[in-house]
């Protein structure tokens, strides 16, 4: 039993941490939002660099071979600075679901591609509507109607639908059932789209735990630097209780995703219902984050010219992507209500 | 106790009704946060003042009806059921109206509440500063009479003032008596937007649009008999105002119940994946009963006053309730609403989004301005339950 | 329209305020504990003179011919002083129910020895289990099996139960339906099972508004008495707001109870959803003022010796009287979901 | 990270498991707030002592079992799970003991560790006086160094002593310099609550039993060897186990998840009427998350404290999750069990309520006790965020 992180895994974060936080600003945050794709192929370039485009692309495929375990500290950087580039959906969810898919062509097709940088692959599934990244992707896997299909770039329409979120970048896909690839249908389907909805939800819990820290340390620094009736505003206990109950309810929200990321990575059979607490309380906390801190920030928060709304607005969005709190809690009690489920002392880790 | 209209309160109700059926314009207006959208509902404040429905409360001899509290609230209840614009000119027609009525001379009263009326001229305020938001008192923008006592000159800076980058008037409070600190040497000025020396940025809100703005002073002339009550007595005067905005005139039960019964449809429209999640249920009934609610204690609160009570600690209760009333409810419908929920009203796929994430967007701000929560949930403390200020 | 109360029931409300505050003091609450019934003869006899056990009863059998809503205020204050005599009982629930039979000499049997004070009448409902009061009956009306009976106080076996609020006497109650006067079966009985239970329920409601109003104003005074790191307690900021929580709740609580009343007095179609709609306010916001109270009394709070306890056990013990809040939700979803509802502005006064 | 335990683990739950199954007392013992209960809970520790799973934490020369945290969260989870008897000792053990190992001289470890650990010594707590509750520097009760040095005289008041009406032994801190302030001068005594001198008061709390106390000290003269650490040092002796009390030792998981699991049983058992307020099955759902939740992060500091980490704002955090989610579970027992909720447990209808009214009473104290939360709450904001203190 040791629930802590490898010295290489908080190494790696470390660094990845470091190199974000320096290209991901939120100056090239808003200049990417005056771009047409809202995307930098720079950055992506910088990524495939560093490995980290390939993170989850076994070793034989030119890759990394890490799991969802090594990769969800840095889904969680990636929150951090509400990053816009799908790197997160494509080692998280994308290349899974092509090693899952089980067809060895397809995957050799396309890994060594995601891992030198050459393709982006996004997956789209029928419970977020729309398919984020799809202008940017060389292969969408999409389920339709209870199938799942693999259709290149040029065989689809897209409809760009604006987020609230202008990091986002949200599309209507149409394509040809007829004309497309299918990969799998009935219960392999289904099983499929679970698997690439479990990490999806992961990915979003993860990055919603580093929104949440993003917007701690904007309020404490904004509170801290802000002064009012003589003081600085962050002296005044209502202020400090907004901020403490983020923080005392992010700890409590870190460990679910942790644990969901290695019941993934370990195929345990918890690992949905995990994944779902994961989603529920990660969310819950970036929309606290959300809430207090505007209030904190005052009229302030209110703007487009203060930072904080880039990472209210991700926290907003990753709320019911991958799933709503009620898709969640569903599967949760689903498990929890049911006969066989058990509880108590003892249980957390009986898998 | 009597909780039935009078036969007039009905005949009343039928007759606003009847009006709004037959002017209120099929196709929403565009946001009055946009050029266009201002001009829409400048346009419709003529209309309503046409049809002398646009301040119903002001004396009849000022081109209103000399409306009750009780028939301002039948008002607005007809009002927001019919879905009727927004009110652009709020900040004149029921802030500075008032005010000018209580404090203003007759040739002031003469000179700007017509224009107010009509929608010819749309007032802003000037109230916080970049170093005085929730804390009024420490106003530094200041004004210097004349030598010859004719005109004030004025320099500074005012933030925060809502839809000041279309607006034509500005009413502010500002420093005449340099030496003076915190509540004493402030003076109320009225001030013309086209003044020279005038520069307003406009301020990005969080959908983007220019909801209110920054206004700097940089030598502005402005006449002395733009000056509302005494110099030095800014404070008072401003205070009134204040009062009204917090008590109930700005903040219909109608808008919330509204909502809430938006809210109930919304969810039996979609119940069965929002009873995936049994918190839902249980908010939306929620909903039905904080809205029910709020039109209750407003009621008894309009009823009180016309009998001649006070507003007192209710300003502060009343805001916080309402305030943090519509976030939730507003955040309930995006939850229901779910994936879509993210999407801005404009996008192909938004559906019915629209209004909830606008409505979302704006209940940030309710919790925030005129006074924090913090700020009134002290007052609450101190002022109603006399708790200790130190 | 007017929503406010008249001249005289607010000085009513007022003389009985003073009277209760006076007579029943937490020492002489605690003195009751100490005794066998719990219940003071002397101090019914002062509701006697003062006509308060009349108060609902028709002017005709001896009383004062007064309804709902001009009690309401007076429950009120019972709650404020936690009160332990069944006199909110007696005139909101007996009384009413005892002239909704119909039974013209039943009614003429009963109602002038209640004014008088040579007799109690408790109503015993299957929705609270247990009958209070039940040991100084003189006669129980009581709900069985869909029908509803008077029996006599020799006519019963009581069975004691100890309630965490020690100034609520609970029992269990066993007669011979054969041998009893059965007031009404079916349609009618059920009628009159609603009718009490919405009287039972304003009941409460009303005298949880009035033990809220108590646990502010004795937490307000202990922490404007109490210093710690060397200021008054009250002063902090955290615990202002605890308090102001309270308060500002309470505001939008009391007006619904009102409404209820009126509804109730005045047979409105809108009644049973209206009570339901001030029982839930009501007790959450007495919940909420027990939870907020004993935290800003800390340790203190958690004693037998400080009299905040006596106020938190009838704030929690009235919570699931009359009605569970999942009940009283329950009748207000049938109304609020239902096709029929009008809802939305304008619409708060359809009866 | 590897979430399953080792094969060494797994054997030492089956044997706690084992020896549990064979030894806890198939009848709950009576409270330790009654004079009974208490003897019984003595007796109890006593044969926890003798099976050498007393204080496993401790080194096996002083009869523990050296276990480290994993194999403790083990041994509570398999406690909690037979549903033995709490530690009417756990001041001393999980308290007092880790800081006599740290501070004591060896002499005092021989002489009260082994009392301690067979339950003949029951030991109390003297932190907290009548105006030093959540501020613990201001105590102002004496300790006067006799002139010859051989003992201490004491004077003051405790109060808030858990257990203290029947313990046998008290330690706490005196202030030895009067001339010293706040935590500074300040010594760790231990005090035979059987010196001449000592009035125990108790005081009755929520249920009407006296599980805390107020001690008097009138002249009570204690021998100087009773002194942990150094003079003027009990400040620092003190934190420690301020320190051990808010963290992990003394509030296991396994207490919260055995109330969640009984929690959704009772939801279950009484799923329709629960239903009718869809509150209450997201309230039990989240109680499972929060329980698990508290179960991950404690194994987390477990884990990360086994590889050489410290104790730090966990202390806070951890207070207040388990402490509101122990209120919020019981309180929605209560909630579940609708009109019969009130009874208490001998009352002879009350049926299963007893066990959460009396939990729902012990939980009022969790936010209150050790800091209250609000401390807590400042505490993170100042020492983990870095917030400005004034």
């Amino acid at each position: 039993m040791d629930f802590t992180f490898s010295e290489d895994q908080l190494l790696f974060q470390e660094s990845v941490r470091d190199f974000l936080v320096n290209e991901v600003t939120p100056e090239s945050i808003r200049a990417a939002w005056q771009t047409e794709s809202g995307r930098s192929d720079a950055l992506w370039q910088q990524f495939v660099e560093m490995g980290l485009t390939g993170i989850t692309v076994p070793e034989a495929h030119g890759g990394l071979g890490m799991n969802e375990l090594d990769f969800v500290l840095l889904a969680q950087e990636a929150g951090y600075v509400a990053l816009a580039e799908p790197l997160v959906h494509s080692a998280l969810v994308a290349v899974p679901t092509i090693m899952e898919v089980g067809d060895s062509a397809f995957a050799e097709q396309w890994l060594p591609k995601i891992a030198s940088g050459e393709a982006k692959v996004v997956v789209g599934l029928e419970v977020n509507n729309l398919v984020e990244d799809a202008h940017i992707a060389d292969l969408l896997i999409l389920e339709k109607e209870g199938a799942l299909y693999a259709v290149e770039a040029g065989a689809v329409e897209l409809r760009y639908n604006e987020s609230i979120d202008l990091g986002r970048k949200l599309f209507a896909v149409e394509f040809d059932v007829a004309a497309a690839h299918k990969l799998a249908d009935g219960q392999k389907a289904k099983d499929l789209v679970v698997f690439a909805l479990n990490r999806g939800a992961l990915a979003a819990a993860a990055q919603a735990l580093g929104v949440a820290q993003r917007m701690i340390d904007i309020s404490v620094q904004y509170t801290t630097d802000r002064k009012q009736f003589g003081v600085a505003i962050g002296s005044f206990q209502a202020v400090k209780h907004h901020m403490a109950n983020i923080a005392y309810k992010l700890e409590y929200a870190k460990t679910p995703v942790y644990r969901a990321a290695y019941a993934l990575a370990n195929k345990l059979s918890s690992a949905s219902h995990n994944v779902s607490h994961a989603k529920v309380v990660a969310c819950e906390v970036a929309d606290l984050a959300a809430k207090n801190s505007i209030q904190v920030h005052g009229a302030m928060g209110y703007t487009w010219e203060v930072d904080l709304h880039i990472f209210m607005k991700r926290a907003w969005a990753l709320n019911s992507s991958y799933g709503t709190a009620g898709f969640h809690k569903q599967r949760i009690a689903e498990f929890v209500f049911s006969d066989e489920a058990k509880l108590g002392a003892g249980n957390t880790f009986a898998a | 106790m009597k909780l039935e209209y009078t036969p007039e309160q009905t005949a009343f109700r039928a007759e606003v009704r009847a009006w709004l059926a037959a002017n209120v314009p099929a196709e929403p207006l565009k946001s009055f946060d946009t050029e266009e959208g201002f001009q829409q509902h400048r346009e419709w404040e003529a209309k309503l003042y046409e049809g002398r429905w646009g301040m119903i409360t002001w004396p009849e001899e000022m081109g209103g009806r000399g409306a009750d509290l009780l028939q301002w609230l039948i008002f607005e209840e007809e009002y927001y059921a019919a879905r009727a614009p927004l009110r652009v000119n709020q900040n004149g027609i029921f802030l500075l109206g008032p005010t000018l009525m209580e404090y203003g001379t007759d040739e002031q009263k003469k000179r700007f509440l017509n224009g107010m009326a009509t929608g010819k001229d749309i007032w802003c305020q000037g109230w916080s500063e970049p170093n005085a938001g929730s804390d009024m008192a420490a106003i530094r923008s200041t004004a210097t009479l004349s030598e010859d006592g004719s005109h004030y000159i004025i320099n500074g800076q005012k933030t925060w003032s809502t839809r000041a980058v279309w607006a034509d008037w500005c009413f502010g409070m500002f420093r005449t008596d340099p030496a003076s600190e915190r509540h004493k040497g402030l003076t109320f000025i009225l001030v013309p937007l086209e003044s020279e020396g005038i520069t307003v940025r406009p301020i990005p809100q969080l959908d983007g649009l220019p909801g209110f703005a920054e206004i700097f002073f940089d030598n502005v002339k402005v006449p002395v008999d733009c000056r509302l009550g005494g110099e030095g007595e800014g404070w008072s005067v401003a205070m009134a105002t204040a009062g009204f905005e917090r008590g109930l005139m700005l903040r219909s039960p109608a808008r919330f119940q509204e909502t809430a019964k938006r809210l109930v449809n919304l969810y039996k429209a979609n119940q069965e994946s929002a009873d995936q999640d049994p918190a839902v249920r249980d908010a939306v009934l929620r909903a039905y009963m904080d809205a029910e609610a709020y039109a209750l204690t407003t009621y008894q609160t309009a009823c009180r006053l016309m009998q001649g009570g006070k507003i007192g600690a209710e300003a502060s209760t009343n805001k916080i309730f309402w305030s943090e009333l519509d976030q939730q409810m507003h955040g309930l419908g995006l939850k229901i609403l779910g994936a879509r929920a993210e999407l801005v009203p404009h996008a192909p796929d938004a559906g019915e989004v629209g209004s909830w994430l606008d409505g979302w967007l704006f209940s940030q701000s309710g919790p925030i301005y005129a006074g924090t929560n913090e700020i009134q949930r002290n007052i609450i403390a101190e002022r109603l339950l006399g708790m200790p200020r130190k």
